[in-house]
């Protein structure tokens, strides 16, 4: 089983020389850390910044400079500042390469939830429908089941819908998965000590598995 | 060259009535009106419709507001971080419109840009999609989303100069720009205000005609509400 | 009868203090001249500027900053630049208080059509249609006959349209004339030399008359 | 960093091929992508759309390629000063599609905004409508406008990075930022091109996201329409 730093390792493995990133909040954040030094890339806040550098030191903290997380942040060289709007607007025209984001569940067919939970305080939406409705490539880090044990890949949500159809890749604490245009979680890697057969009793949606599935190389 | 100046924060809310609609800038509590919220809370305004992408934090920002119960609604796309604005909500001491944070900026940007409706992917299929127009273009579905406007719209800038043009900093600029030119009557707040001829005219972010009051604030906290550092 | 540096002194009485003014080509850009120095307005450009300043001196001259006419022009302290998008933004949600245009013709309920004659070359109606569509307050600079002697004051216009029911007064080079909500052409003021009669005339269009005419102040 | 930068003209229009919709920015010869434009009449790449707000004059700008009858057609709001440009539209031999000016900008913004339709007020009643979808938003009758994208946005800045961030200057922006959000493959050139670091990333007016190929243009001509003087 991945612990989160593992999950954000895996996925970093998923980015490309030359991509616009938009990491979400929680174990996305994670992933900055763990992309290697020789790909370039750039990290896109929605609330107005490309070139999300690392977090301040001390004496850099600037109350101006902020991610979506309302975390303090610094700018690399080459970043850009802009309004909301214009950021959105970058997001919703297909700009933005990779957007990785969390869940509390995925349906088979790529619909995720992430927003709401009935019963619950509802704290909003935040940026989440923008960029599920616009991404050309979502991966989701999730946990593969809730903490008794109920999977969260499931044939159809149950919790209220950010988006339809639009997640192509699940890195979960025990395994790696695609989303087949057709439906379905093709299981891709195993997490290290995580068997096949766990990960079939812990998925609830349709899941395909092919040949032999290895071990993830973290 | 129109002179915007107002004396200060209290000059600029004077005429801000009971039951009006309010844009505030920001995200979180970085780039918010600090002074003009302290004005609103000291002349006791009630009733008020906020239009802002956060609602601050229990003792900042926003939050000041909502504990005096000025607060009737608040239009936002995220409102954790508030344990007051939680209750009145678990109450139903206060109504709360949640939208999503694109549609809600790009919403502003349309009140500001005469635009009265647009269509967006955002929230298709979801509940924000109940009871909107969905229509199909290019085989993808989106829903129709209407401009929204505001009686005052309330941004702070970091430097302005007399006739209103503002520039913002970092991303503090955030929603302000939008808000800017959705407000009947827009009251700008700076760090600093300069006299016309002192800005460069291709850095200005908000030309001074969508702005009609503006005033240099004072004491800025800028709060953080996550200080991170970097771990070395 | 007015000349053409008449019907621009005229309109530029009609100029209040605080305004933010768009002038169109010909005519119009005259206005600019006759506005009296205590009087502080900003004009703006479609083209992307407010603060529009005098044309340049040889030195001035500069190629990245031109009017909406391609005319070379200067800054005024407190000008900002923005795009083409942002300038109609400001234009539609009515942030310009006047608008001074020309026109072909006009009708008795604020029609207007000054892009298009059939028959001849069509050059397009560049920013026209969104100004007049969105304005607050449009007056129209123009002849109020054509060369043969036709009325250009109209029950409804011949040629095709520029926008519908926008216009609110009418500068001629025979009279001032407020066009009214329920439709008709107000008489308010004859140009010097020019009786009530030649007006009634010169105007194909329903004529208002109440009360004595004075003639311009100019 | 993710560097954009190629050569020259050439390389930025190698793929560029007959039949591609283009938008090209500028307002009159104000702001146009003058190396580009002749790296396209040098290729002879042939029947193009060309979105652009006017048509250039008749040997400078757009005009060039229309003598050289590589353009097929041109999506503008107006199109004056260009003689051969009327030869050919009364022969037949172009295709004109008249847009107002700010329908025009709008558009293209929409494009690059992920927007496929919004509503204007302009053109209402005009033979513009025509063919239109039309609705009464508070009581005021707008038309339904689509987005337009292009193959390729070419546009010129005065000073852009190696990553692609622009600076315009003057009224020589105009339409560029937004053609340059519209452009499937968006091709800038600058009269400075510097390192990434060197540009202020407050006063970017266009985000290098938005741009895929950059180079440093040479021997700007910048030639004036209509040089109108004071009279003192």
């Amino acid at each position: 089983m991945l612990d989160k730093i593992g999950i954000a390792k895996r996925i970093a493995q998923e980015v490309k020389n030359g991509m616009y990133i938009n990491l979400g909040i929680g174990i996305p954040t994670l992933v900055a850390n763990y992309i290697p030094k020789n790909i370039n890339v750039v990290l896109q806040s929605e609330n107005g910044l490309l070139g999300i550098g690392p977090f301040p030191k001390e004496n850099e903290v600037d109350a101006d400079l902020i991610n979506a997380g309302k975390q303090t942040v610094t700018m690399m060289p080459g970043s850009a500042l802009f309004s909301s709007a214009d950021s959105f607007g970058m997001i919703r025209s297909g700009k933005v390469d990779l957007t990785i984001l969390g869940a509390m569940e995925v349906s088979e067919n790529g619909d995720i939830a992430n927003w709401k939970v009935p019963g619950k305080m509802v704290k909003g939406m935040g940026g989440a429908m923008d960029l599920v409705a616009s991404a050309k490539n979502i991966i989701v880090a999730m946990q593969h089941c809730s903490k008794d044990g109920a999977s969260k890949l499931l044939t159809k949500c149950t919790l209220p819908i950010t988006g339809l159809k639009c997640v192509k890749k699940i890195v979960s604490d025990m395994a790696v998965l695609d989303i087949l245009p057709q439906g379905g979680f093709k299981l891709l890697e195993r997490a290290p000590g995580v068997s096949v057969e766990q990960i079939k009793n812990a998925t609830q949606g349709k899941l395909i598995i092919e040949g032999e599935i290895s071990e993830m190389n973290i | 060259m129109i002179d915007k100046r107002v004396k200060d924060a209290d000059e600029a809310v004077r005429d801000i009535a009971d039951n009006s609609t309010l844009m505030i800038g920001g995200f979180g509590l970085c780039g918010i009106p600090e002074n003009t919220i302290s004005a609103l809370l000291k002349k006791g305004v009630k009733g008020l419709t906020c239009i802002s992408n956060n609602a601050g934090v229990d003792d900042f920002g926003i939050g000041l507001l909502l504990k005096t119960r000025q607060v009737k609604k608040m239009i936002s796309s995220y409102v954790g971080e508030n344990e007051e604005f939680e209750r009145q909500l678990l109450h139903g001491e206060l109504e709360v419109e949640l939208i999503p944070q694109g549609t809600l900026a790009e919403r502003c940007r349309a009140g500001g840009a005469g635009i009265p409706a647009f269509f967006t992917p955002a929230g298709v299929g979801t509940e924000v999609a109940e009871g909107k127009e969905t229509r199909v273009f290019n085989g993808k579905t989106y829903l129709m989303e209407q401009w929204l406007r505001a009686d005052f719209s309330i941004v702070k800038a970091w430097k302005g100069d007399h006739s209103g043009n503002l520039m913002y900093r970092g991303t503090a600029r955030n929603f302000n720009p939008m808000m800017a030119t959705a407000g009947s009557i827009t009251i700008a707040e700076v760090e600093e205000l300069v006299p016309v001829g002192e800005l460069n005219p291709n850095e200005i972010h908000t030309p001074g005609i969508f702005v009609h009051r503006i005033f240099q604030g004072k004491n800025y906290e800028k709060r953080i509400e996550q200080r991170t550092l970097t771990k070395i």
